[in-house]
Order: C-alpha cells, then sequence, then structure tokens
C-alpha cells in the first residue's frame, strides 16, 4: 500500500519535475512545480510530517508559486524562444547533468547506512505540536531570525517594485 | 487487497534517490532554461528536492529537527521568492526581456 | 473492508447533499435578493420556482460548450476542473455532527476528521486560486487576465488576515481539529451562555469572528469583494470566455467555497452542531417549535392565498413541515438530528448573510479593496492574535 | 548589603541628564543629580551602619560577588565589590563631601551654560570614584580610575570654548596616561606573577613573601604602582596638570582635584599596603616623593596671585604630606590626612569659588582685598579651613599632620624637619591668600565677568554680595566638619586594617604647631601690618621669587624635553616613514595584488548567469568525487 503510494506519488513528481524544465512556457512550468509540490506534500504525510506537509502546501503551493503565476501574468511572459545553439552547454550539459545524478544517486548509496524501511505512522516527531515546541524553545532565535528576514525580504520588494511604479 | 510483488515497506534510499533526481532536474532547469522566470521555478525545485530529503532524513534519524530545518527553508524560499521576483519585475521594466542571457552586463 | 463501504455511503449521502444544497442555494439567493429589491424572482417553473436549479442544470447541460479558438487549451478545460475540485475537496475534513451510531455502525457525521483539519482548509483554500488565475489567464482575453490577476493577488492578501483570524481561537481551544474543536465549545458558562470560541474566556474572539468573515468574502469572490468577476468593469472577469458545464463548474465552486467558509466559521466560532442553550432549557425543542411554526404560516396563508396556486402549494409544505416538527420530537433520532438541525441553521445563518450582503453593498474599488486588507484588517488581526495569547499566556495556570 | 546601589544612583543620574537633561528644567536636572548623590550617600551609610561601622565591626573586608567577567583558563576576574574600613572612610569622605559640592555647585553653576552637562559629568565622576574605591580587584580599580581620569579631562575642560581651558584638560589627560601605563604595568606585573588580580588573593600571597631588601619584583610592582599613583595624585615629577586643572568651574576643582580624586592614588598606595610593606626601597620612594613634593609645591605656592593656583599647590603639597605618611608606614595617617584633607581643602576650593562667585569671575588676589566685611560667612568658614591647614589645635588639620610628622620622625628625621618647614609655609600661603582677600582695602574694580570664569556673571546681582544660601550652608557644614573633623580617631579606626598607629614624642608636635603659627604670624605680618615689606622682600629675593613665581619653569622645561620631541617624532618619523612609506605601502600593496589577480579571474566571469551555475555544478560534482576518493563518506 505505502509503496504503491510512493511510486504513484514519485512518478507525478518526476513527470511534474521534467515537465517543469521542458515546458517552453513559463505558466506551464509553474503549474508543473505546483504539481511536484503536491505530491511532495502527501509524501511528507507518508514520513510523518503533518506539519511540513501543511505548510509545503499553504506556504509554497498556496503563496510562493501562486506569486510566481501572478507574476507570470502580470509581465504577460510569453513563450521561450529555441535557444540558439550555445555551443559548449549544448555538448557538455547533458553528460555532466547526468554524471551529477549518478554521483549524488552514488553518494547516497555509500553515504547511507542501512536504514529501517519508511511505513506510515512510523515517526510522530512531525506533528504540529511537536514541531511547535521545539521552535518556540530550542529554535527560538532562528525562528525569530527568520521573521527579521522576511520583514526585510517584504521591504526590499516593496522598495523594489515601488521604483519602477513612479 | 491482492499481494504485490512489492516491498510493504518502502525503503528510505527510494525517498532520497527521488530527492536527488529531482534536484537534478531543477540543475537541469537552471542550466538549460533561458527564461529568467524559469530558472527561477528551478531554483525552487531544487529547493523542494533539498526539503525532501530533510524530511527522510529525520524519519531515519527519528528527529524533528529536519523538519524544522526545511521549515526554515520554505520560509526563506518565500522571502527570496518575494524579493527575486521584484527584481525580475525590475529587470524587465528597465530592459523589456526576461531572457537570462540579455542579462550580462554584470562582467568587467 | 468496512471501513470503504462506509466511507463510500458517506462520500455518496455527502456528495448528494452537498450538490442540491448548492443548487439551491442559488435559488435561494436569487429569491432573497428578488425580495431585497421587491421582485418576486423566479416562479415560473415548478410551484415559487422550486424547480428552477433542475431546469438550470439541464440547460447548463444541455448548451454547447464553446471552444474559443485563441485559448491555451489546456489550462482553459484544467481551470474549471481545477476550481471545482479544491473546492469540494475541503467538504471532506468537515464535520456536521458528532459521533452517531446508526444500525449499530459507530462512526461520525462527516467524511473524515483530520488531526490538522482546519490547515488542511487552509491549504486547499490556498490552492483554490489557480482555477481562477488560470481561467483568467489562460482564455487569453484582457479582461479575463485583468480578472485572473486581480483574484490572484485578492486571494494571497486575504490568506493572511483569514489565516490570522483562524489562529487567535486555535490558540484559545489549542487544538487543530474540527471535532475537539466542538468538543472544546461545548460547555455552557453560568449553565447557559455557550463557551463559543466567540464568546470564549479569557478573551472573546468576536473580532476575529468578523475578520474572518469579510476575509471568506473576498477569498469566495464575493460582493463587495468580487472584482475578479466585476460585471460592470470586467464584463464577467476570468469566466468571461466560458460557458455552458465549465461555466457551470465555476459557479458550483463558487457556492461551494461559501458553504465550505460558512462551514468552517460555524465550527471555529460558532460551537459547531451545539446548540446555543443546554438541553434542559428546552433547546431540544426548538427545531419542532421552529417548523410548526412554518406550518402555521403555511395554513394561514393557504387560508386567505395571494395567489390562487398557493391554495393547493402551501398546506402541502405546511403538512411536511409539521412532520418534520414531529419527527424532532421521536427520542430516538434526536442525537442525530439535533446536532444535524444547529449545525445547518447556524451555517445557513451565514450563508443567509452572504446573500443579504451582496443584496445591500456595493462594489470595492480594487485599490480600496487592497489597502483594507493590508492597512486594516491584516493589523486587526495581528492585534487580536496579540491580545488572544497574552490573554492565553497570563490565565495558563 | 546591595553595595551595587551606591554607585549605581549617581549613574543613573547621570543617564538621566546626559540622555534628556538637555530638555529638562534645570531645577529638575540638579534635583536628579544632588538627589542621586544624596540616595547613594545615604545607602552607603546605612550599608556601613549595617555592617556596623559605628560598633566597632566590619573588621574583617565584606565582599560581594556579582558575575564572571573575565575568564581564561585558571586566570579569571570577577566583578566583585568589597568594603572594609579603608574603603568606608573613602565611601564616607567621596558621598558626604560629594553631596555637599553637589549642592554648592546648584548655586555656583546658576548662571552658567551646560548645566545639565554638568550635573550629567559630575554624576558619572561620583559612579567611577565608588567603583574605585569598590572594587575588590585591580583591574575594577583600574576601571573606576580611567573613568574617573575621563570625568576630570571632561570637566577641565567644561568650558570648551576657551582654548586654556581644553588645553589643561588635554594637559591632564595626556600626563595623567603616563601615570596610568605605569599602573598598567604594574597590573601585568601582578596579574603575570600571581596569576590574579584580586586584591585579597593577591594580598594573601604577598604576605607569605620574604621582605625584600634589594630590588624586587615586588619593589618593581611597588614602584609601578606609585607611577600610577603620581600621575594621579600629581606628585612629582607629574604633578603639572593640577594646577592648570584649576581651568575647570570651582566645584570641580572642590570634588576632584582637592578632596577625592586626587587622593586615588594615596588609596591604591594605601590599598597596596602589603606590597610597600615588603619592599623598603618602594616605601622610602613613596616618602621621598612625597616630602619634595610638597616642599617643592609649597614654595611655588608661596608666589602664586590666582587665588585657585594658590589652593592647588597647596593642594599639591598636602597630598604629598599623604605620601609622606605612606612612605614611612603610618598608612592610617595619610588616610587621615586625606580625610581632613578633603574637608578643609574641599572648603578652602568651595570658599575660594564664593569669593570669585561674589567678584564676578575675578580669580587675582591682587585684585581683592577687604572683603570680609562683604562676604561674612565666606570669610569665617575660609579662616577656618586656614587653621585647620595650618595644624592649630584643635582642628582637624593638627590632628593629621601631627600623626604624620610623627610617624615621619620615626622613620627618618630630616623628612619630619622638611616638613615642618613645609607645614610653616603652607600656613604663611594660605593665611597670605586669606588676608590678600579678606583685609585691606578692596583693589579690584567693579564687578565685570572674566573669561576665566566663563563669562556667565555678567547677570543682574551688582557689586558684590554674600554668596546665595545653597552655596554658604555646606560652605559651614565643612566648616565645622575642618574644625571638629580631627576628633574622628581614623588611625585607630584603621588600626584593623593597618595595625595600631605609633606615638611620637610630645615636643614634635610642638614644634609643627609653632611652625604653622609662625607661618601665620608672618603672614600677617607681611600682609596685614606692613604690607610694603612683601613687595621688598620680593625685591631683594628676586632671583629666587622669579623661579618660584614661574614654578622653576618645570613646563617649559618639560616642554623642551618631552613634548617637542614627542612631535616632531611622530611628525618626521611616524608620519612620513611609518604612515606614509609602510602602511600606506603594505595597503597600496595588497590592493595591487588584487587588482592583478582580479583581472586574471576576470576572464572566467562571462556575466552569463548559467555559465556560473555551470561551474558550481562542476565544482560541486569534483568535491562529491573528491570526497570518495579520499573515502571521506563512510
Amino acid at each position: 500500500m505505502n509503496t504503491i503510494l510512493f511510486l504513484i506519488l514519485a512518478v507525478v513528481a518526476v513527470g511534474c519535475g521534467i515537465n517543469v524544465i521542458l515546458q517552453t512556457h513559463p505558466i506551464s512550468s509553474a503549474l508543473s512545480l505546483v504539481g511536484v509540490m503536491g505530491a511532495l506534500a502527501v509524501l511528507y504525510l507518508q514520513l510523518g510530517g503533518e506539519f511540513i506537509a501543511a505548510a509545503q502546501l499553504i506556504v509554497y503551493a498556496g503563496a510562493v508559486m501562486v506569486l510566481f503565476v501572478f507574476v507570470i501574468m502580470l509581465l504577460n511572459a510569453g513563450k521561450e524562444q529555441k535557444s540558439r545553439a550555445r555551443i559548449w552547454v549544448r555538448w557538455a550539459g547533458p553528460p555532466l547533468l547526468l554524471l551529477f545524478v549518478g554521483a549524488v544517486a552514488y553518494v547516497l548509496e555509500a553515504a547511507l547506512p542501512p536504514s529501517p524501511p519508511v511505513r506510515f505512522g512510523g515517526f510522530d516527531g512531525g506533528t504540529v505540536k511537536a514541531i511547535g515546541e521545539r521552535l518556540f524553545t530550542e529554535y527560538l532565535l532562528p525562528f525569530e531570525v527568520t521573521s527579521l528576514l522576511i520583514l526585510i525580504a517584504i521591504a526590499g520588494a516593496i522598495v523594489l517594485a515601488r521604483k519602477e511604479i513612479d | 487487497m491482492p499481494a504485490l510483488p512489492l516491498p510493504a515497506e518502502t525503503p528510505l534510499a527510494w525517498y532520497l534517490v527521488l530527492s536527488a533526481v529531482l534536484f537534478a532536474l531543477g540543475v537541469a532547469g537552471f542550466l538549460f532554461r533561458r527564461n529568467i522566470i524559469t530558472v527561477f521555478i528551478s531554483i525552487e525545485l531544487m529547493l523542494n528536492a533539498v526539503n525532501l530529503s530533510f524530511v527522510s532524513f529525520s524519519y531515519k534519524l527519528k528527529q524533528s529537527d529536519g523538519h524544522i530545518f526545511s521549515f526554515f527553508v520554505m520560509v526563506v524560499a518565500a522571502a527570496e521568492a518575494a524579493v527575486g521576483l521584484a527584481i525580475i519585475l525590475t529587470v524587465f521594466k528597465n530592459r523589456q526581456t526576461l531572457e537570462i542571457d540579455e542579462v550580462s552586463s554584470l562582467k568587467n | 473492508m468496512n471501513f470503504f463501504v462506509l466511507t463510500l455511503i458517506k462520500v455518496a449521502v455527502i456528495a448528494f447533499v452537498l450538490l442540491t444544497t448548492l443548487a439551491y442555494l442559488q435559488w435561494i439567493e436569487r429569491k432573497v435578493i428578488a425580495h431585497v429589491q421587491l421582485r418576486v424572482g423566479p416562479r415560473r417553473v415548478g410551484p415559487h420556482g422550486l424547480l428552477q436549479p433542475l431546469a438550470d442544470v439541464v440547460k447548463l447541460i444541455t448548451k454547447e460548450g464553446l471552444l474559443p479558438s485563441h485559448v491555451s487549451v489546456v489550462f482553459y478545460l484544467l481551470a474549471p476542473f481545477i476550481a471545482v475540485m479544491f473546492a469540494l475537496i475541503s467538504i471532506a475534513v468537515i464535520p456536521f455532527g458528532p459521533v452517531i451510531d446508526v444500525a449499530g455502525v459507530r462512526t461520525e457525521m462527516g467524511l473524515t476528521d483530520l488531526g490538522i483539519g482546519v490547515l488542511f482548509i487552509l491549504a486547499i483554500s490556498g490552492l483554490g486560486v489557480y482555477g481562477v488565475a488560470l481561467a483568467g489567464w489562460s482564455s487569453n482575453n484582457k479582461y479575463s487576465l485583468l480578472g485572473g490577476l486581480r483574484s490572484s493577488a485578492q486571494m494571497l492578501s486575504y490568506e493572511l488576515p483569514m489565516a490570522l483570524a483562524i489562529t487567535a481561537p486555535l490558540l484559545l481551544m489549542n487544538t487543530l481539529s474540527f471535532r475537539e474543536l466542538v468538543a472544546k465549545q461545548s460547555f455552557y458558562y453560568f449553565g447557559f451562555l455557550p463557551n463559543w470560541a466567540i464568546f470564549h474566556c479569557p478573551f472573546p474572539q468576536i473580532v476575529a469572528f468578523l475578520v474572518f468573515l469579510v476575509a471568506s468574502f473576498a477569498e469566495t469572490n464575493r460582493v463587495p469583494f468580487d472584482l475578479p468577476e466585476a460585471e460592470g468593469e470586467l464584463v464577467a472577469g476570468f469566466h468571461t470566455e466560458y460557458s455552458s458545464m465549465k461555466f457551470a463548474s465555476f459557479f458550483m465552486a463558487e457556492y461551494a467555497n461559501m458553504v465550505t467558509v460558512s462551514c468552517v466559521a460555524t465550527l471555529l466560532f460558532l460551537g459547531g452542531w451545539t446548540p446555543p442553550f443546554p438541553a434542559e432549557y428546552g433547546s431540544k425543542f426548538i427545531p419542532s417549535i421552529v417548523h410548526a411554526a412554518a406550518a402555521l404560516l403555511c395554513f394561514y396563508h393557504a387560508a386567505n392565498p395571494a395567489r390562487p396556486f398557493d391554495r393547493i402549494t402551501l398546506p402541502v409544505v405546511g403538512v411536511v413541515s409539521l412532520g418534520i416538527a414531529g419527527v424532532f420530537l421521536i427520542p430516538a433520532v434526536q442525537p442525530i438530528l439535533l446536532p444535524l438541525f444547529w449545525f445547518g441553521a447556524k451555517t445557513g445563518a451565514i450563508l443567509f448573510l452572504f446573500i443579504w450582503v451582496r443584496a445591500t453593498l456595493p462594489r470595492f474599488r480594487y485599490d480600496q479593496l487592497m489597502r483594507f486588507a493590508w492597512l486594516f484588517l491584516f493589523p486587526l488581526g495581528m492585534l487580536n492574535l496579540l491580545a488572544t495569547s497574552l490573554a492565553v499566556a497570563l490565565t495558563a495556570k | 548589603m546591595q553595595l551595587w546601589l551606591i554607585p549605581v544612583f549617581p549613574l543613573a543620574g547621570f543617564a538621566l541628564n546626559g540622555l534628556f537633561g538637555r530638555r529638562l528644567s534645570k531645577a529638575a536636572v540638579h534635583a536628579i543629580a544632588v538627589g542621586s548623590v544624596l540616595l547613594s550617600f545615604l545607602w552607603a551609610v546605612k550599608t556601613l551602619s549595617g555592617l556596623g561601622i559605628f560598633s566597632g565591626g566590619l573588621l574583617e573586608p565584606y565582599r560581594e560577588h556579582y558575575y564572571a567577567w573575565i575568564q581564561s583558563g585558571s586566570f579569571n576576574i570577577s566583578v566583585d565589590f568589597a568594603v572594609d574600613r579603608l574603603t568606608a572612610v573613602w565611601l564616607g569622605v567621596v558621598t558626604g563631601v560629594g553631596l555637599l559640592i553637589h549642592i554648592y555647585s546648584v548655586g555656583y553653576m546658576a548662571h552658567e551654560g551646560g548645566y545639565y552637562r554638568f550635573f550629567s559629568y559630575l554624576n558619572l565622576f561620583m559612579f567611577f570614584m565608588l567603583v574605585l574605591v569598590l572594587g575588590a580587584n585591580f583591574l575594577l580599580m583600574f576601571v573606576g580610575w580611567e573613568g574617573v581620569g575621563l570625568c576630570s579631562y571632561l570637566l577641565i575642560g567644561f568650558y570648551f570654548l576657551e582654548k586654556y581651558a581644553t588645553d589643561a584638560g588635554n594637559k591632564a589627560f595626556i600626563v595623567n596616561r603616563i601615570g596610568d601605563f605605569g599602573f598598567a604595568l604594574a597590573i601585568f606585573l601582578i596579574g603575570a606573577h600571581f596569576g590574579t588580580l584580586d586584591f585579597a588573593r593577591v594580598f594573601e600571597s604577598v604576605k607569605a613573601m620574604p621582605v625584600e631588601t634589594q630590588a624586587g619584583w615586588i619593589t618593581a610592582a611597588g614602584l609601578l604602582l606609585f607611577v600610577g599613583a603620581t600621575g594621579k595624585s600629581a606628585q612629582i615629577p607629574l604633578y603639572v596638570w593640577l594646577p592648570d586643572a584649576m581651568a575647570g568651574p570651582t566645584p570641580v576643582s572642590a570634588l576632584i582635584h582637592a578632596a577625592t580624586m586626587v587622593t586615588a592614588g594615596v588609596y591604591m598606595v594605601a590599598r597596596s599596603a602589603q606590597i610597600y610593606l615588603h619592599s623598603a626601597v618602594a616605601l622610602d620612594v613613596v616618602a621621598v616623593v612625597g616630602i619634595a613634593t610638597a616642599f617643592f609645591s609649597a614654595t611655588i605656592g608661596l608666589a602664586q596671585n590666582d587665588i585657585k593656583k594658590v589652593f592647588a599647590y597647596s593642594t599639591v603639597s598636602q597630598l604629598g604630606y599623604m605620601f609622606v605618611g605612606l612612605g614611612v608606614g603610618a598608612f592610617s595617617a595619610g588616610v587621615f590626612h586625606v580625610m581632613t584633607h578633603a574637608f578643609f581643602k574641599a572648603l578652602l576650593f568651595l570658599g575660594a569659588g564664593s569669593v570669585i562667585h561674589a567678584l564676578s569671575g575675578e580669580q587675582d588676589l591682587q585684585k581683592m582685598g577687604g572683603l570680609a566685611r562683604k562676604v561674612p560667612i565666606t570669610c569665617v568658614t575660609l579662616f577656618c579651613a586656614g587653621v585647620a591647614i595650618a595644624g592649630i589645635p584643635p582642628f582637624s588639620g593638627f590632628y593629621s599632620k601631627d600623626a604624620i610628622l610623627a610617624a615621619a620622625y620615626g622613620r627618618a628625621p630630616w623628612i619630619y624637619w622638611v616638613g615642618v618647614v613645609t607645614a610653616a609655609m603652607t600656613a604663611f600661603y594660605v593665611f597670605r591668600a586669606l588676608f590678600l582677600c579678606f583685609f585691606g582695602e578692596y583693589r579690584g574694580k567693579t564687578a565685570e565677568a572674566s573669561p576665566g570664569h566663563g563669562g556667565g556673571h555678567s547677570h543682574g546681582h551688582g557689586g558684590i554680595h554674600e554668596s546665595p544660601a545653597v552655596m554658604w550652608i555646606p560652605l559651614t557644614i565643612l566648616a565645622a566638619l575642618s574644625l571638629v573633623g580631627g576628633f574622628i580617631d581614623v588611625p585607630s579606626f584603621l588600626a584593623p586594617v593597618f595595625g595600631e598607629p605609633h606615638e611620637g614624642e610630645p615636643w614634635l608636635m610642638y614644634v609643627s604647631v609653632a611652625a604653622g603659627l609662625g607661618g601665620i604670624l608672618l603672614a600677617a605680618w607681611f600682609y596685614l601690618v606692613s604690607p610694603s615689606l612683601a613687595d621688598a622682600f620680593v625685591r631683594v629675593f628676586r632671583g629666587p621669587y622669579r623661579w618660584v613665581y614661574h614654578k622653576y619653569f618645570v613646563d617649559e622645561f618639560y616642554d623642551a624635553t618631552v613634548v617637542s620631541p614627542v612631535i616632531d617624532g611622530s611628525r618626521q618619523v611616524l608620519w612620513r616613514v611609518g604612515d606614509v612609506r609602510i602602511v600606506d605601502g603594505a595597503v597600496n600593496g595588497v590592493g595591487a595584488v588584487a587588482r592583478a589577480a582580479g583581472s586574471l579571474l576576470r576572464l572566467a566571469q562571462s556575466g552569463y548567469i548559467r555559465n556560473y551555475a555551470a561551474w558550481v555544478v562542476a565544482g560541486s560534482i569534483m568535491a562529491i568525487v573528491f570526497m570518495e576518493w579520499r573515502g571521506g563518506l563512510r
């Protein structure tokens, strides 16, 4: 059951991921990314991350990507015209990429000690309660710093956006 | 449920490999796409992949730190998206293009 | 496999009830607005136009589904689907009543009860925007595009006050599951004043409730925040290019969203299916009394009808409602029906508010909309949240 | 006991006045300032009485630990305050006299600009002074030490629009730097040797050591500490800053440059008594420097015409006395003299201030005279101070000076005799100043503001007038103290700290008293009976008089030997060679290298983001491969 679900979601995720980079229109990429996020959210649930799954949907899919779509629509970004061949990228890119994937997979294979298989509910540290407790006790400082960061980001975004309004 | 030829319990490594593949896809998108927004989206894809591996590792270690890290990643990604998109807006307003290679005046 | 069967049954029941509700909600809206505006509204199809929704459905199904040539097909077709899907999904986590026994099967009213139901609702409502935005973008029409832009910006902006307003009662109740939320609101101060969130000590959530209501108006693109589909400016906004079932699904999505937010408001702030005063003071007789009163009204009007046709129809309605009143008196079914009644009553009240507002208020201007969200609602929600957390912190053991 | 409250009150006052004083009314400002000092005075009294100071208690030091300041391995310094009887004396003097002077300043500064500035500095000074005396280790003491130096600098240069004031401030600051450098070296030496700076621990381990007969490192420490003392307490050769420090407002001269700060050196030496007791050389140096300072500055005092300068030199010479007391091993006597001196010297300065106030800023004795009727209270109080400082029994100066001289005779008679002469001179110049000021006929013009006093006095009150009550009440209190202060038997009070004081033969006492009376009578003869005699005297001894009048040309000597070489050296060598050649050269060199490297690396920078990304990917791949190759993964 678990595995079937995983396979389905993995297929969905990878499919959408490929779609992200194959689609020529940014909005298609954005929506494919939303698909990836949805799949990942369910995977998080499988891994016992209730809170993170919800956050994934709310923050990423619900806010960030909507912002992307909004901007794409605002700029009315058209299709991307065919790349004039930058030759070395054409030839160096794909093998480099495969090498990269291989390396990462290999490292995972090598670095990962044999670990328990995933069962649904095998880990209950991801509930909102648990996360909240740790977030507001030992991770309090990072949390506050993050809020500061967001404040700065807001200010920066406003400044940047305002500059080209007037 | 009919019995399946699959393990009833998923190996953790599968999740990690999935995240690796997604990450690689993100890298590919970053490298091969020339629309700034798409490049940005690829970055988000990479971040998501990393989050997945965070969460899987925290499953393995039975600690919620991974979740907290990925939470921070999300928050930072949100901030980054806000600023980045604002920058993209400005670039577009100034240069009427989203071609990432047009925006190369930073050299020399 | 009992679980699957049960779930399937419940899905069937809820889907049927919900869809009928949606259809008739629209009839009610037309009627109410008509009466507000001193018209009579639909009354050709069936008595008092009661069959109008069916007629509409038939019409919408049988109409030709146009596919404009200049649209980007995939998203054009995807958009209404997304919209209606996310609108209906969120019903899944909403409980309508307590856990009950039906024919020895113990089950809860409502599909399921997530531990993080509230977060789920938030997430889904956040995703709902894609339908509208995509519709606006894909139908490749400047009005639609504007509609889509507006709706995405508007929904992003009103997510925040909504989330803040939701968070405040959660602080008091200290849970994320709707069922527990209701359980926490099922007591009475001094034996009669319900400790619903809006009355909840140490910090009544009236402000949060109001903020939530306003934000939900915006989230559902209802008047006075219906800028994405502002007829006056944008023809029909994001669904200008849509027709027949595709249009219908947008319509359905809007009403489903209304129902959802009303249910959420009921569960979060109005104590779900708990009666406004305890049973020992006779709250269990209220439904019967209401229906009986309705019946008497019908009989009175039947005695001296405004229209000849009423002589037949009104008594029928009266008898039916009398029957309902009787049913509510059967002790066996009371534990099932009473919660449903109260839940329906509260939700209905909020839905009526939606309609009423639509009949009353004019539309905002766009900048006013944004300013209202960021400069009024957001600070208000934030202050309320701060005050609540302070109160909770001070009164915590 | 909450010792920390004592310094914190003035600190709060400083913060309030310093931050908001500009917007506060004068009343609020001095209410805050005086109130804070009053609070810390009361708290000090309460604490001390709580420690049984008035009931023969506090035989052992009482200390409070607040927090660990510096911790590195075994060497750790904590912020502790400690009170023993020695500290108690200073606490009383600093807070008490400080309070009186604060009150006095309310009247004296009433017409000055920068009112809040003045009071906030004054409070800050109180804070640092209290930290200095309360601190339980050398470093904390050093903090207070530097702090009071800073405040002294700020307050000397209070009229920062006047060049001479700022110059005087700089002079005080720089000269003190020299002393502080010695003090710092002493601290390093002690820390290096004992691995701690805590008074108790240091002195314990010193006690365990043999007395050094010839130069050893204890001597070195003692001498270095004494260098610091000479700086802060204006001893030869570093006394030159104190007379110039009179450029500050008179209450500052009274509080900082007479009563409290300048005695910090005495406190430090007395505190380090153990070290000095273990080094005969250091002790003798202290005594000799002290007596030399006392004598020389007394001679200079003879010829000064600025009333504040006279008292300044007398301060220097009295400080010399104190060091004599310390140097001959009569620490308690020295401390005793600190207390009495605080009373009568503060009184002298405040009185002088009152006179100056009355004359609207006139400081030149030649332009005074006959003021006795104009400012009777000031006159009376000043004469009380005079008899006190002249050592006339039974007034306070007599007891302390006598104790010192007796001890000095016990150690080395010649010091005693020089001291007697000095005492005579002291009596002479003090009464010279008083007679010139109060008797004879008025030699000055009618009041006009002089730059020496901030020009603030060119206001309504016409003619010469007695000071307001807020000024003369402190005067009377101090007068009473300087009359009866001698009956506070400090030496036996300090016995637990320094051991019992030794009694001298009675004739010593008679001699010194006679000397004092002689001085007074001589002054009276010169300046009351036949004033012309003084001028004749000057004409006869023109040469010596010139030397004395010009303070032995010490300042000019320092200018020639120290100051200008330093300036030229830094200009020619440090700037031309060191800065331009070496430092700038290095900086520019680095820049050039960076530029060269950059022009190479620039080739890799295409400006195409995706190229960079490709580089990143390649790099990470290489990193992973490398890790695997090194087997770093398992």
